[in-house]
């Protein structure tokens, strides 16, 4: 095996372009050394991108911030401006593994691993983040939720890697949340997540909202029946009632180790609830 | 004489009986009684079998002796963790 | 195929050679015969083989050794200053938070660095900052003292 | 040896006070050396080839290919080992799960080994080994294996303790009865019965340290291991047996141990490791990965238990009746007998019987885990009594007080009680601030009692005294949590030394005689029973050293306060052991006391665990909030490593009621071998767990010292399942309690509700 360490981009895509054989992206590591461990992957060529400049920092820009592909999840629990803006995006990355997996995992590598629980692609999706991919030929922009396509699979091309994440800009009264259920506190993954991402507009009325499940399909889904129970509404019962049902409508969950089809569908609805709940009152509304 | 208290699966080797009466000082001398008058019994006399005399068990010193009037109770070999 | 890898462990200047595909932790322990880093699990799973790595938490087990390229490793070995041990290692002992002791080390370099960033974290902060760290023999609650009481130590001196 | 050094009440200096123990720096400096931080020179790398398939014959393994690839130093499979089933069937057991001969019987089962220079090329081998299966139907659920139509996994397997004996082959291996009294008579003077199934699924002890070790055979036979193991003199006699070697000529040292829990009782890899190195005539280190553990060593037994438990209305138990079905992987053990024993053991019954049926399945071998077996029983047993409470409303530690066994009465399992302490612990709980502590919403509390035997069994130690009066103490039993610091507390009592003057040390076998495993809670009440004994032959020595030294008869000497006296009319000073010691070259050598004894009388323990937990409606998902463990420790030696032992039984026994199980797929493959998925508690989960010792004397040991280690893993399935009914309303039958079964249960219950008033 090869461990390769580029210091851009162009060189970081024409490593994974040219290589022949197992070819894979090491950011953080917490997946891709799991699997050599287990047997599952044996790569010949590793191309660690933690030496990129461009993909190593947290940019806040007017449109919003640009999270490197290289930082880890740590790094935006300690980023004050990103967890103001993003609370639920940055709850999300920071409920991955311990603080140990803390220290290296990263939400780039997280949505490229594409397992239907990943914790930090329902936040992203909520938050209609960006991926900027490039590859051999050249730069493109693409939709968070379009990375993944099912468990284990991306979009991604041969030589294309993931640079960064872009976050859009925030207004005063926007918020979002991410919850996720286990059985253990800490240390686990997602049975079933969601992240609700919402806008107020006048008198705590929803103006605009995204409402994104985990774990319940073979890829994270964004769910805008779930959204347009609530906008227009102050989330009253009523409201909350049918972002329930249209949550766990949308399930199409499976049975596994990890929980059943019926707990799935059910808890989906407690966790969208209790998301847009968290989400409406960092957004100021208040009931 | 000893009455000797005989635990479920035991039983059928002894013919059924829920206790035998032994005459017998030790536990030495009780299971080579036992096997003199109950040969069914060795298989698990082999296995190993724990004492309890009036009741604090007894796994492998043989040459506890069985007091006179003592309740003497005989059970499967314990294992722990 | 082999390679080089210069780095910094415990404040001492280390070269090691280890194979590409080969794990900090066992480059550690096979490498350098640093066994007071453990191995659990193998999949970041359990915290034993707990390090810093340039001044993070982290698993080694989750590390290429070549990752470790110029950079700088703490372990449990560079914890105490000569014969005085670290505040944590005596009130470990003090608090008998060990039973088996294999989850000790990696412990030990997680509540360090809890402490480096929180030098007064309340229960819940330790409990949730020492989840990635398995410990099967205590139930944690001396564990949890035993930091506290570091903790407050450390706040003294 | 009860006998020989009764118990007497006296005042203890160094006992019951909490020093640190000698091994702790080495263990947070990273200095003690575990199974894997161990290397001998020129040594291979061992692997493991696993089965994939949970039940197939072997039609045949070729190795040509792992063996002709360079660096690759030796190859087994089953044919490097005699067979020894004609002589020994439980030793061939024990080998055939080491390596698979005809058939394999689980997901995991070994088939092949392979050493070879390193690692990588060990894993290279792996996959040039080819293995032909022909798959068999399986069966891993206790009731299924018992039913009709399943496949008998082994053909030979006969139920053993049924007359008269069958002929015909099946799944249950063993079936175990005790009891007394008529328990149809008992039911008709009950008022209410309940009747229930309840179920527990497979668990693992989850120690964090792997399965590891070295092995080193010469051509000549002569072979050191170095282990893992929670008794290495057991390792050194199977392992010899199973390799045709002599048992002196194979030396094994123990390693510092990473938690066993029973887990390390057992043989899992050793025997591969000392066949590679033969072959190869070279040492060889084996390490499992956690995937190894989960799937090729030692989980408890899942169960399936059948209860009957019959009150009057005043509370008093007319009758108790169980089924208690036990797994204990493809071969039988007596898991399920130990279930049978102890599940009424906390209790005064007058009708009392118990059946335990061992049931083979495609799991991996059952092995002891801390109390082995009784967590299970008592978390049916325990369950039935809240709810037979509840049901003629009475307060459940009442009932419990009414029917609590003491000095006297007749045991479930047979003998009568001497003096135990569950009727103490019971009072203790009821006494307890936790009980009176108000609850939030959502929330309930619980509690259960526990009951282990614990033994003792052969020990050997060594005590040598050094120049300087300072002591050193040989033992053969492992130190899983703290023993060296009781021990050394023991002899510096005994002594009369400081507990730092004293260096107890765990011996390899070719230093002492014969002792057994630190298993039955039996580390401490069994070494300690054969350190005091040590100590005392000592003193006998010294007494006449101190009398050589005054010319006067041995008689004339007494000992106190860790000094010989001369009684009478001289004027002698007291000789310390220093002064006695350095001039022992002039009176007869070195001074040591060498003991050897059967410890028996180990006297039983009993527990009451109080727990309250917090459970979401919504979710199912429950949290313990408080939690505390009330046991009789005899005499606690060191109360803080006392304590440690409540706190550590209670974590893994909340745990097993919550989140952790074996989870197998329809394939018979383990799904969850991961700390990932198999969720043993992280440090979040748990609050603080408060503790209460007691101390009732063991009368059969000196200082009245009962193991400690295993009753507090027992009730808290049980205590949990009890808040939990106490919170929500909703009677838990299965563990764990997951939040899907939890939530289930909680949506059943609304449904039937809504038809019909509850009760």
């Amino acid at each position: 095996m090869q461990y390769l360490a580029p210091e851009n981009t162009a060189d970081a895509v024409a490593l994974l372009s040219k290589s022949k054989g197992s070819v894979h992206v090491l950011a953080g590591g917490s997946d891709l050394l799991v699997r050599m461990k287990g047997g599952y992957v044996e790569p010949d060529v590793i191309v660690d991108i933690k030496h990129i400049k461009q993909m190593n920092g947290i940019k806040k820009t007017a449109d919003g911030f640009i999270i490197g592909a290289a930082v880890s999840c740590a790094k935006l629990g300690e980023h004050v401006a990103l967890r103001k803006a993003w609370p639920g995006v940055v709850e999300a990355a920071n409920l991955i593994g311990s603080d140990q997996i803390q220290g290296r995992c990263t939400i780039v590598g997280n949505l490229c691993n594409a397992s239907p629980a990943a914790d930090s692609v329902p936040a992203l999706i909520a938050a209609n983040a960006v991926a900027v991919v490039h590859g051999p030929k050249g730069e493109r922009d693409v939709d968070v939720a379009k990375i993944g396509t099912g468990p284990g699979k991306t979009s991604l091309k041969k030589g294309e890697v993931v640079e960064s994440i872009r976050l859009p800009a925030r207004s005063a009264k926007s918020a979002d949340a991410y919850l996720r259920f286990t059985p253990r506190t800490e240390m686990d993954i997602a049975v079933v997540s969601a992240a609700v991402n919402l806008t107020l507009g006048a008198k705590g009325v929803i103006k605009d909202a995204r409402v994104s499940l985990g774990a319940v399909a073979p890829r994270a889904l964004l769910v805008p029946a779930a959204a347009k129970a609530i906008i227009g509404t102050t989330l009253d019962d009523a409201a909350l009632a049918k972002l329930a049902s249209a949550c766990s409508a949308a399930c199409n969950p499976i049975d596994d180790k990890r929980g059943t089809v019926a707990y799935r569908t059910k808890v989906a609805a407690v966790l969208g609830r209790r998301a847009a709940e968290s989400a409406y009152a960092r957004a100021g509304g208040k009931k | 004489m000893a009455e000797v208290f005989l635990w479920g699966a035991l039983r059928p080797s002894a013919g059924g009986a829920a206790s035998v009466t032994i005459e017998a000082k030790s536990i030495r001398e009780l299971f080579r009684k036992l096997e003199e008058q109950f040969p069914r019994m060795q298989p698990f006399i082999d296995e190993g079998i724990s004492v309890s005399i009036d009741g604090v068990i007894y796994q492998d010193d043989w040459s506890q002796t069985l007091p006179e009037g003592s309740e003497i109770y005989l059970l499967p070999r314990i294992a722990g963790g | 195929m082999a390679m080089l890898v210069s780095t910094t462990i415990n404040g001492d200047a280390t070269d090691f050679s280890c194979e590409a595909d080969e794990t900090l932790l066992d480059a550690l322990r096979n490498r350098l015969s640093m066994t007071g880093v453990k191995e659990g699990c193998g999949t970041g799973d359990c915290g034993a083989c707990s390090i810093t790595l340039d001044g993070a938490l982290v698993c080694s087990c989750l590390v290429l050794g070549a990752e470790a390229q110029g950079r700088s490793i703490e372990t449990v070995e560079g914890m105490s200053d000569g014969e005085k041990l670290h505040p944590l290692q005596q009130k470990f002992l003090e608090h008998a938070a060990l039973q088996c002791g294999i989850c000790t080390p990696g412990f030990l370099v997680a509540a360090k660095v809890l402490l480096e960033k929180n030098p007064n974290p309340t229960e819940s902060e330790i409990r949730y900052a020492l989840a990635g760290n398995l410990c099967r023999c205590t139930g944690y609650d001396k564990i949890v003292r035993a930091v506290q009481d570091a903790a407050a130590q450390m706040r003294r001196a | 040896m009860g006998k020989e050094t009764p118990f007497t009440k006296r005042e203890f200096k160094s006992v019951g006070t909490r020093p640190v123990r000698p091994d702790g720096i080495d263990k947070v400096t990273g200095r003690a050396r575990y199974g894997a931080d161990f290397d001998m020179p020129g040594q291979l790398v061992g692997l493991i080839l696993r089965s994939p398939h949970a039940h197939a014959s072997i039609k045949s393994i070729d190795t040509s290919k792992a063996e002709a690839l360079p660096g690759v130093k030796s190859v087994i499979t089953s044919k490097d080992f005699k067979d020894i089933s004609k002589t020994d069937t439980e030793l061939a057991e024990i080998l055939e799960n080491c390596m698979a001969r005809k058939k394999v019987y689980y997901d995991g089962h070994a088939v092949a080994a392979v050493a070879a220079v390193d690692a990588k090329t060990a894993r290279a081998a792996l996959k040039l080994i080819n293995v032909e299966y022909k798959l068999l139907k399986h069966v891993t659920d206790v009731d299924l294996a018992v039913a009709n139509k399943a496949p008998v996994i082994n053909r030979n397997c006969k139920t053993a303790g049924v007359d008269p004996a069958p002929t015909k082959a099946s799944n249950i291996s063993r079936r175990s009865e005790f009891g007394h009294g008529d328990v149809d008579k008992g039911f008709k003077k009950a008022d209410v019965i309940i009747e229930r199934n309840f179920r527990t699924e497979q668990s693992h002890q989850g120690y964090i340290e792997p399965h590891a070790c070295v092995a080193s055979v010469s051509p000549d036979g002569n072979g050191e291991l170095w282990v893992c193991t929670q008794g290495h003199f057991v390792f050194r006699q199977q392992c010899a047996q199973m390799l045709g070697m002599d048992v002196a000529k194979l030396r094994v040292t123990s390693s510092e141990i990473g938690g066993g829990f029973g887990g390390k009782t057992h043989i899992w890899l050793e025997p591969v490791a000392l066949a590679l190195s033969r072959k190869a005539n070279r040492p060889v280190k084996l390490v499992m990965t956690r995937e190894e553990v989960f799937r090729a060593s030692g989980p408890t037994s899942a169960t399936s238990i059948d209860i009957k438990i019959g009150v009057t209305n005043d509370g008093i138990i007319t009758a108790g009746e169980a089924e208690l079905r036990y797994t204990s992987g493809p071969w039988g053990g007596s898991w399920a007998m130990l279930g049978a024993m102890t599940a009424f053991a906390c209790y005064e019954l007058e009708n009392v019987k118990t059946v335990g049926l061992e049931v083979l399945v495609n799991r991996p071998k059952t092995t002891a885990y801390r109390a082995p077996s009784a967590p299970m029983a008592a978390f049916a047993v325990e369950s039935m009594i809240d709810e037979l409470a509840k049901k003629i409303g009475m307060d459940a530690v009442e009932m419990r007080i009414k029917n609590a066994a003491k000095e006297g009465t007749q045991s479930s399992y047979g003998p009568v009680y001497g003096p135990i302490g569950i009727g103490p612990t019971l009072e203790a709980a009821k006494n307890h601030p936790h009980m009176k502590a108000p609850l939030g919403e959502n929330q309930g509390r619980g509690m259960a009692c526990g009951f282990w035997f614990n033994f003792g069994g052969q020990s050997c130690t060594n005590l040598n005294i050094g120049i300087d009066g300072t002591a050193t103490l040989t033992v053969g039993t492992i130190d899983v949590g703290g023993a060296r610091a009781s021990l050394s507390l023991v002899v510096a009592e005994e002594l009369g030394i400081p507990y730092d003057k004293v260096k107890a040390v765990i011996g390899d076998t070719g230093s002492l005689g014969y002792n057994e495993m630190t298993d039955g809670s039996r580390g401490t009440f069994a070494s300690s029973m054969s350190a005091i004994k040590s100590c005392r032959i000592a003193i006998e020595d010294m007494c006449a050293r101190a009398a050589q030294i005054w010319d006067i008869p041995v008689d004339k000497v007494i000992w106190q306060d860790g000094h010989a006296h001369a009684t009478g009319k001289n004027n002698n000073a007291p000789l310390s052991i220093a002064e006695i010691a350095a001039t022992a070259e002039k009176t007869g050598g070195p001074i040591a006391g060498h003991a050897q004894i059967v410890a028996d009388g180990a006297g039983v323990s009993f527990a009451t665990h109080i727990c309250d937990v917090e459970v979401d409606p919504e979710t199912g998902s429950t949290r313990v909030v408080r939690y505390t463990v009330i046991q009789d420790a005899g005499k606690a030696v060191h109360p803080t490593y006392v304590e440690g032992q409540f706190q550590g039984g209670a974590a893994q026994g909340i745990g097993w009621a919550l989140n952790e199980e074996y989870i197998y797929g329809e394939d018979g493959r383990l799904q969850n071998p991961g700390f990932l998925d198999y969720r043993i508690p992280v440090c979040s989960d748990l609050p603080m767990i408060d503790t209460q010792i007691l101390e009732i004397p063991n009368p059969n040991h000196p200082y009245g010292i009962r193991g400690v280690g295993e009753t507090s893993i027992v009730p808290p399935l049980a205590a949990i399942g009890n808040a939990v009914s106490n919170a929500t309303g909703v009677r838990m039958t299965h563990v764990p309690m997951s939040p899907p079964r939890i939530l289930d249960a909680l949506e059943k219950h609304s449904e039937a509700s809504d038809e019909e008033p509850a009760l």
